[in-house]
């Protein structure tokens, strides 16, 4: 493994977009900030401008408005970055799959590289499935 | 030999001084706030995975500005930090160095400004100019600060400054710890922390300049950020407990003075809300540059 | 109106529609070929759009099927099988009732009726709802039954197995009748 | 003021524009009403009597749209919702917005997911739906079918 | 002199949801204010036509995380009074009880936040720890930490365990000396006082011409709550203090909220100590042709539902109407005339999601996951190696 | 009468005419200036009428400026210099902006105003100096090596008259109204070549001049210079942080820039003067690359209103490079000239200590100025070459048009010369050319180690790229800004155009005040006589009017009065 890639395993900044969700997936990250969850110990850090990013934790279930952003969106993130779908609407619309407004689920906008389920998940399920992800690339490589 | 100095002291005693100070500020703000905080090493990582990260040239901005600005950046704070530890170690400098540091200083911000200028991108915009007028509120009571040990070392070189202080620090006085005060608020809107992360404002205006900088640009940015974060504090133990004094038992006082700068520094920025750019500038140009005033004359009055 | 007790009004809407309808027209289904082999499933369009796939006559059937074919059993199969406690036996009134609000469309009472009377069809889990197209013009169903079970009549009609259900509808079935077992 | 003054004071002023009046229990009332008198007595309830202004329901009842606009009266706790019925095929009422602000984002609303056209509204612009959203689909209307052919309806992953 | 525009959003930090705020700025004064919303809507209303009214209960948990409570709360209320029908004295204490709990974890959720918009990252951190120890008192009653399913048309889901309410109480009281000291600390900073004081500032007629509602409206001197208003669920049974303040600036704003945890604890203990017997469902066999309204006051404001019936199972409209639909406008008659600065912190002030604003997502029922947790991540392998492949493999 | 002193002049230059080091050099400068002006002229000029009038116009006031350099005697002197004065009126007339009269007039009222006070200055000094010798003696009045002491109630009057006719030229506080005036109505390059660089080292020059060869200068007159040099530059920079117009703005820098120089001289010790000299030059060479560089944006845009401005660093980046190095040397960042200069003109305040705790002022004023004005660029910076570009600019950048060679070269060579002066300053042998000026050894307590501090920055430079180098800059992709989510280009008005960006201060209690006051032109002293004056009716309608002719009437009938007076 690169020592890039090592250092982006170590260091992961996310960016946390929101695609229409019902804000509690997005609660619960901001919760994996607070002191119980802590993820900076993991070096975690949330941003506020994509450019900075290194993870992108989409949530919600695309809405029409969010679609085309998003490929902006996703061309405007530094690579190499990895996406984590967090909750189901970001897996698979869940609920709201025949929702007029929702036309099309996450993966078939962009590439995402992890899933993790739940509605919401709990921060402890986003950690690991953050972990998970991190061990997966790092062990794939 | 000048380059020698540069390239051990100028930059890599200062990055990895500083990179370290940016972690002791992380943890003790984590445990502040009942977290754990992140590992040692992790501002270290942090700069290498942003080296290794893609540059993103936002689509019509001034490409060469937009890359050089963050270069411009840290040349300055390399050469302020070079001009510094060339003071401490071989009181080498030269006549009026105090003030080439204090203008030196400005370049940081001045390459944050412009590389937020040239990002064409209407938040970025409104940071650098943010961090302008900042610059300029701090600058008063900045340069007042700062005149008080000249004064009580009458002369403008910082070796001297450092020499006349061995029979007793400046900061001792009424007048040095006044001044003392106004300068450690003004390092902290210097290191744009709160409550003075004004330009910054990641929850207002996203970050503010540098908001379209990626991979090594934000790092070099990154990085700027961390070394000032060692070289001011230096600045001020310089200027008022008359600079490092590594022999005996000094080490530990230096330590301590050193570790107290950055805690109150990160004391201040837990326990304060942001204020807005126009409290700021009032508030420097209004106490801030009354106490500095009142630190002058107590200076010039040899209190 | 009393808390909880479901009336034939309740279920079938409050709206008296008759009124609005000249000449006291009546939808009239043929059960029978309903439930012959002819026609697996029900087909016909219904006009009521309130619901997406609404199919109004699926509730008419229903109707019908619980008020002339259901045996009333004593002691009822399809009641006790139902996990959710949706059907009741109106004593009174004679007739089963099935509450759309319970029923989650498992179809144990399809399985548990020992005479087949529950259709799984006629139990699904959106209830559907017929309003006998209340003033929208023509019963949009009857030219949609390929099977010709559905007609518009007018008056009294008159036959073997021809039953009035309320005062907009009338069924064609071969009744099953207590006194007659 | 009582429910019955309230309720005396407001018939006996708009005795021509209401068209029906149903109480349906001790905190609802129902008032059916011209269309064409909706500022009056909207603005006469939210002015003179101080009823807060709820939110205002359309429902598609085919052939007519039914428009609900909710005032409650929190002094003796009256839910009051006048009743309009608009025409289906071309839905059209005076714009209550112009006069109040409250109504300003709900007639938006409305009028994006129903098609109901309110005239004079200060800020006739679209609220929710996308930007390639077309013109005259409306999502609410009982008629409405998926017109984007590009959309997936299955489960993802 | 050309106009300057300043975005704020769609995804930026200061919202957890995509929203777009365009400020009309000279300088940093801000001369006005548009808004663009639509990026969270998911046509709530129309997928709850889909629904029986039972699963609709879920969707309607799902317009927002945050009031997982009140939606749900207000839509089954609305259920419930399309025909007559009353719900037992014990279901009524347990969703006062849901309902009191959001208040407080709301309110928690939202001074951490306030603090961190204005960069007071500390009392975020503080806050919402805080706020933990009332996750865990919902997840100890409930068995979830938001998200608590507990509503259902005519009762509540799921009894209280006997043998909680004590832990509960406990935990409650364990918060209580911590509240008070984050609320001297909130209250009493110098800092905070010249951000927040005069900032903002609504006044009582315009949030009277806004119909502004909850913690907004009460700042400004607006005595509106539901709970005493329009009495229902627990709330005639005891004594509690509407808070109501006249400044209608932030700082009020931030006063109710901090005030009100304590009376929703108080609330909260009251319930709990004296839960009555009973059932806790009223089975609604069937829901008669009919409409029916459902408000509750939301720890934003009253959140009002409308329900339309047939006679079937499912509704035929449903219209949501969250707080914030009314709250939000009013942003634009405080903010003309502040900073960039303070505008984000009166757009925190009204605390605005807009999940329900946008709400209009729609119901369709199953919500049920078609993988697990390992399948996922087996299936995101496969999916991140074709996808690694197609980009050239690194 | 002043004919035959031109006469007598060109029959005996010797009498009338020396050389010093300063001048000369002065004289290398202006001719620089001058060949730029004509150079700059070819392009921008183009297509205006009476373009050979024009050019001999500024060939005049070359010829003039080197008249005023050389010349010896004061009446010659004063003569080239109401002559200057007229050139500038009719140079200032070539723009053609709605003001540009209105400005013209005003310029010519303070310079000829100040030149009436000149000329009483003069009066005064030749009464002074040799009683009375008659007209002759007047008229061969030398300046050098008078050393009159500022005792008398009569020596400060003549050498505040003198003063302020170089204020009023220079452009400093309270004469400076007429420069931002001027710098928005005038042409470009007479902007460039008269005020920000003809004007300044002649009114500097001649400051300098009377204040060491004239006059003995006393402390109390050393601080009022020092305390109108920090006013005006705090004052002027402070306007200019606020202005809307391009051209204006930098107006306003030209009169700030001159209060470091009269704060120099007033400094009163040889490295304060020194610096002062040192600055003026630099400060020509800046500011008319500036005002140059303003110029060719105005030309391609066809506005200097700064909100219509912006992006347009895509059409002309080697102007902009060249401006925004003028621009760092304007605010003092070392390693640019700028900085030499200011650095000795610190180090003279600093050396002036003896006149109490005072200098802590002057020094802060400096410093702070200089923050100021880095301030003020980086807002044209941004409003002009960087930020989104505006409607205007966008279609100047589709045009494609490259910046000619007329333009460039001045440009090249002002930059060049900015960075080579800055660098190499402690190469600049101070002590040949100021040396004989400031009577006394230029005594550096120290040198400005521009070497060594342009090399820590120059490795800073290159250690900056190298960490470039060690990431992934091959690999720079180009996309759209993040403005979340949006893009730019659905959203035009999302433009920061930076007009605006010093408001806030604007706002501030006090200031608030202040500025309002200078928007009515409260500070204007033109105005405020005006005002005063139109008390008396006749006359200020009369001059104000005034059409050339009447101006010249009234100057000479001045002239006449005056010397029936005293003669
Ligand atoms: S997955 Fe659940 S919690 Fe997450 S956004 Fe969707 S509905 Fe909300
Ligand atoms: S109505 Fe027609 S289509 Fe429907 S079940 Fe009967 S026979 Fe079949
Ligand atoms: S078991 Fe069958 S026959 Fe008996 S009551 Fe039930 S449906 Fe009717
Ligand atoms: S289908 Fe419905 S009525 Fe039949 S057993 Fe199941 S729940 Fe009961
Ligand atoms: S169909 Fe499903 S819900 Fe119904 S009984 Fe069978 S398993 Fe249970
Ligand atoms: S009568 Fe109308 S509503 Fe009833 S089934 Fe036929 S079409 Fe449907
Ligand atoms: S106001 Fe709306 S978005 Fe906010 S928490 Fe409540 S339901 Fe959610
Ligand atoms: S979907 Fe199934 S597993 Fe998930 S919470 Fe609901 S009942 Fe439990």
């Amino acid at each position: 493994m690169s020592l890039k890639l090592k250092a982006l395993l170590k260091s992961p900044w996310v960016f946390h977009l929101s695609t229409g969700s019902c804000n509690n997936c997005d609660i619960e990250i901001l919760d994996c900030l607070t002191p119980r969850f802590d993820i900076e110990r993991f070096g975690m850090l949330l941003v506020g401008s994509i450019k900075h990013a290194d993870v992108l934790l989409v949530t919600g279930s695309c809405n029409r408005m969010s679609v085309e952003r998003l490929k902006v969106l996703y061309e405007q993130v530094p690579k190499p970055c990895l996406v984590v779908a967090i909750g189901t609407c970001a897996g698979s619309r869940g609920i709201f799959k025949d929702s007029y407004n929702c036309p099309v689920p996450l993966d078939k906008i962009i590439p995402v590289d992890v899933y993790i389920p739940g509605c919401p998940p709990k921060p402890e399920a986003m950690i690991a499935g953050v972990v998970k992800l991190i061990e997966k690339v790092g062990g794939s490589k | 030999m000048t380059f020698v100095y540069l390239l051990v002291f100028g930059f890599a005693a200062t990055a990895v001084l500083g990179l370290i100070t940016s972690w002791i500020d992380r943890k003790v703000t984590a445990r502040v706030q009942y977290r754990v905080g992140p590992p040692f090493l992790q501002p270290f990582i942090d700069i290498v995975k942003l080296l290794g990260k893609e540059t993103l040239i936002p689509a019509g901005a001034s490409k060469g500005t937009f890359l050089i600005a963050p270069v411009i950046g840290i040349s300055g704070v390399i050469a302020v930090a070079t001009l510094l530890w060339v003071n401490q170690f071989f009181s080498e400098g030269f006549m009026g160095d105090w003030i080439v540091t204090i203008y030196l200083l400005a370049i940081p911000s001045l390459s944050i400004i412009l590389g937020g200028f040239a990002s064409r991108n209407p938040l970025a915009s409104l940071g650098a100019s943010r961090e302008m007028k900042l610059v300029i509120a701090y600058e008063l009571p900045f340069i007042l600060a700062a005149l008080v040990p000249v004064i009580n070392a009458h002369s403008i070189r910082l070796s001297v400054i450092i020499d006349s202080q061995a029979g007793g620090v400046f900061a001792g006085s009424l007048s040095g710890i006044l001044a003392l005060i106004v300068a450690i608020l003004c390092v902290q809107a210097k290191l744009a922390l709160v409550p003075f992360d004004i330009p910054e404002a990641e929850t207002e205006i996203v970050g503010g300049a540098l908001i379209e900088y990626s991979g090594p640009g934000l790092a070099i940015f990154r990085l700027m950020k961390n070394m000032l974060f060692f070289t001011l504090p230096f600045f001020l133990i310089i200027l008022f407990f008359g600079g490092l004094r590594l022999n005996g038992i000094n080490i530990l006082w230096t330590v301590l003075e050193y570790v107290g700068i950055v805690a109150i520094i990160t004391v201040i920025r837990n326990t304060n809300p942001r204020v807005r750019i126009d409290q700021a500038v009032r508030f420097f140009w209004g106490p801030m540059t009354l106490i500095a005033i009142v630190a002058v004359v107590l200076a010039l009055k040899g209190l | 109106m009393e808390m909880n007790k479901t009336t034939f009004d309740q279920l079938h809407g409050s709206i008296d529609v008759v009124a609005k309808r000249k000449g006291g027209e009546k939808l009239f289904i043929d059960l029978d070929i309903c439930n012959s082999d002819q026609c697996d499933e029900c087909v016909i369009k219904c006009s009521y759009f309130y619901h997406h796939v609404n199919n109004g006559m699926i509730s008419l059937i229903e109707l019908a099927t619980y008020a002339l074919i259901c045996r009333q059993c004593e002691e009822p199969h399809c009641v006790n099988s139902c996990p959710r406690d949706a059907l009741e036996k109106i004593e009174n009134g004679d007739t089963l009732v099935r509450h759309t609000a319970l029923c989650v469309n498992c179809r144990s009472c399809s399985h548990a009726c020992p005479y087949g009377t529950i259709y799984p069809q006629i139990v699904p889990y959106l209830a559907n709802i017929c309003d006998y197209c209340s003033d929208r013009g023509d019963y949009t169903c009857i030219p949609t039954c390929p099977y010709g079970a559905l007609s518009s009549v007018k008056g009294k009609v008159e036959g073997e197995n021809i039953f009035e259900l309320g005062n907009r509808l009338v069924v064609h079935s071969t009744h099953w009748d207590r006194s007659k077992a | 003021m009582t429910r019955e003054e309230v309720l005396l004071d407001f018939t006996s002023r708009f005795h021509a524009d209401i068209l029906d009046l149903e109480d349906k229990s001790n905190t609802r009332l129902y008032v059916d009403i011209k269309p064409e008198s909706i500022v009056r007595i909207g603005t006469y309830l939210f002015r003179n009597i101080g009823a807060r202004f709820n939110i205002a329901t359309a429902t598609d009842l085919p052939p007519k749209i039914e428009i609900l606009y909710h005032f409650i009266l929190e002094d003796i706790n009256l839910l009051i919702s006048l009743r309009v019925f608009l025409d289906g095929e071309k839905p059209e009422i005076e714009s209550l917005a112009k006069e109040i602000e409250a109504f300003n984002w709900i007639e938006r609303e409305m009028s994006e997911l129903l098609g109901i056209t309110f005239i004079g509204h200060p800020d006739p612009r679209r609220l929710l739906l996308a930007d390639n959203w077309p013109e005259g689909v409306y999502p609410l209307r009982q008629d409405y079918e998926e017109w984007d052919n590009t959309s997936d309806r299955t489960r993802g992953v | 002199m050309g106009k300057t525009i300043i975005p704020i959003g769609p995804y930026h930090p200061l919202q957890e949801e995509p929203e777009f705020f365009t400020l009309t700025v000279e300088g940093e004064t801000v001369v006005d204010i548009d808004m663009r919303m639509g990026y969270n809507h998911r046509g709530i209303e129309k997928l709850s036509e889909m629904k029986t009214f039972e699963n609709s209960t879920f969707v309607v948990e799902r317009i927002c995380g945050i009031c997982s409570t009140s939606h749900p709360y207000a839509y089954t209320r609305a259920v419930e009074d399309i025909f007559p029908m009353e719900v037992s004295m014990r279901s009524k204490y347990i969703r006062t009880i849901i309902a009191e709990g959001e208040r407080i974890h709301s309110h928690l959720l939202w001074l951490g936040l306030a603090g961190h918009f204005l960069g007071y990252n500390t009392v975020y951190m503080w806050a919402w720890k805080l706020r933990e120890e009332i996750l865990d008192v919902m997840e100890i009653l409930s068995g979830n930490r938001n998200a608590y399913a507990m509503f259902k048309p005519g009762g509540v889901r799921r009894d209280i365990n006997a043998e909680d309410i004590p832990i509960s109480l406990k935990k409650i009281d364990s918060i209580l000396p911590t509240l008070d000291m984050l609320k001297k600390a909130v209250l009493d900073d110098p800092v905070l006082h010249a951000r927040l004081k005069g900032v903002g500032v609504m006044s009582y007629q315009e949030a009277i011409d806004f119909s502004a509602l909850g913690p907004t409206s009460r700042a400004s001197g607006v005595a509106r709550d539901v709970r005493k208003d329009s009495p229902y669920g627990a709330y005639q049974e005891m004594e509690w203090d509407m808070i109501v303040t006249k400044n209608g600036d932030v700082f009020d704003k931030a006063v109710i909220r901090i005030l009100e945890m304590f009376e929703a604890a108080k609330i909260m203990k009251y319930c709990l100590n004296n839960l009555p017997d009973g059932e806790i469902d009223a089975k609604i066999k069937d829901v008669p042709p009919g409409e029916g309204i459902g408000h509750i006051e939301a720890p934003r404001g009253e959140t009002f539902h409308y329900v339309k019936s047939d006679g079937t199972n499912r509704p035929v409209r449903h219209k949501v109407r969250a707080p914030t639909f009314m709250n939000l406008p009013t942003y634009k008659a405080t903010i003309k005339g502040q900073t960039i600065s303070d505008a984000t912190i009166i757009l925190a002030a009204i605390d605005p999601c807009y999940c329900c604003t946008e709400r209009i997502a729609v119901k369709d029922g199953k919500g049920r996951m078609l993988y697990n947790g390992q399948d996922l991540i087996r299936l995101s392998r496969s999916k991140t190696e074709k996808i690694r492949q197609r980009m050239g493999g690194r | 009468m002043s004919f035959n002193l031109i006469i007598d002049a060109l029959k005996n230059p010797n009498g009338f005419f020396a050389s010093s080091p300063l001048s000369l050099l002065c004289a290398a400068f202006a001719a620089m200036f001058f060949v730029f002006a004509v150079i700059y002229s070819l392009k921008h000029m183009k297509g205006r009428t009476g373009l050979w009038r024009y050019y001999i116009y500024l060939l005049a006031t070359f010829i003039a400026t080197l008249g005023i350099l050389f010349s010896t005697t004061f009446v010659l002197l004063l003569v080239l210099w109401g002559f200057l004065g007229l050139m500038l009126y009719l140079l200032i007339s070539f723009g053609n902006n709605e003001g540009t009269p209105e400005s013209a007039r005003k310029s010519l009222v303070i310079i000829g105003g100040t030149d009436v006070l000149l000329l009483l200055g003069i009066v005064l000094i030749w009464r002074i100096v040799s009683g009375d010798t008659g007209l002759s003696g007047f008229l061969h009045l030398k300046f050098g090596n008078l050393a009159i002491p500022l005792t008398g109630r009569g020596q400060i009057i003549a050498y505040l008259c003198l003063a302020s006719a170089a204020f009023a030229k220079a452009g400093a506080m309270p004469f400076h109204t007429w420069l931002p005036d001027t710098a928005r109505d005038a042409p470009v390059p007479v902007t460039a070549y008269l005020p920000a660089s003809l004007d300044k080292l002649l009114g500097i020059y001649f400051l300098a001049r009377i204040t060491l060869d004239v006059f003995v200068m006393t402390p109390l007159m050393n601080t009022v210079l020092m305390a109108l040099g920090s006013l005006t530059i705090m004052a002027a920079v402070m306007m200019a942080l606020v202005q809307h117009d391009l051209k204006r703005l930098l107006g306003y820098h030209a009169v700030s820039q001159v209060g470091y120089m009269v704060l120099g001289i007033g400094t009163g010790n040889p490295v304060g003067i020194a610096g002062a000299l040192f600055h003026m030059f630099n400060n020509t060479i800046y500011k008319s690359s500036l005002f140059l560089a303003g110029g060719e944006v105005e030309r391609r845009t066809g506005t200097s209103d700064l909100s219509k401005l912006g992006g347009l660093v895509k059409a002309m980046p080697l102007v902009f490079a060249a401006f925004l190095i003028a621009s760092l040397s304007i605010s003092g960042i070392p390693p640019f000239n700028g900085f030499a200069s200011k650095w000795m003109l610190y180090q003279g305040i600093i050396l002036s200590a003896g006149s109490g705790g005072l200098w802590v002022l002057w020094l802060v004023a400096a410093m702070l100025g200089s923050a100021l004005t880095l301030a003020s660029f980086m807002k044209l910076i941004h409003t002009v070459f960087l930020g989104q570009p505006s409607e205007i600019s966008q279609k100047v950048i589709e045009k494609k048009e490259k910046s000619g060679f007329s333009t460039l070269l001045p440009l090249t060579v002002l930059s060049l010369l900015c960075i080579g002066l800055g660098v190499f300053a402690w190469k600049i042998p101070f002590a040949d050319y100021f040396s004989p000026e400031v009577k006394g050894q230029v005594d550096f307590p120290g040198i400005w180690q521009s070497g060594l501090a342009t090399m820590m920055l120059i490795s800073g430079l290159v250690i900056g790229f190298l960490i470039y180098l060690v990431g992934t800059l091959k690999k720079a992709r180009i996309v759209e800004p993040f403005v979340g989510g949006e893009t730019l280009e659905k959203n035009p008005d999302m433009r920061v155009s930076g007009v605006d960006f010093y408001k806030t201060i604007m706002e501030l209690g006090l200031l608030k005040g202040i500025y309002r006051w200078a928007e009515k032109k409260f500070f204007d002293l033109y105005v405020v006589a005006g005002k005063f004056v139109a008390g008396f009716g006749i006359i200020f309608s009369f001059m104000h009017n005034g059409i050339l002719s009447r101006y010249f009437l009234w100057f000479i009938a001045g002239l006449v009065v005056l010397c029936i007076v005293l003669i």
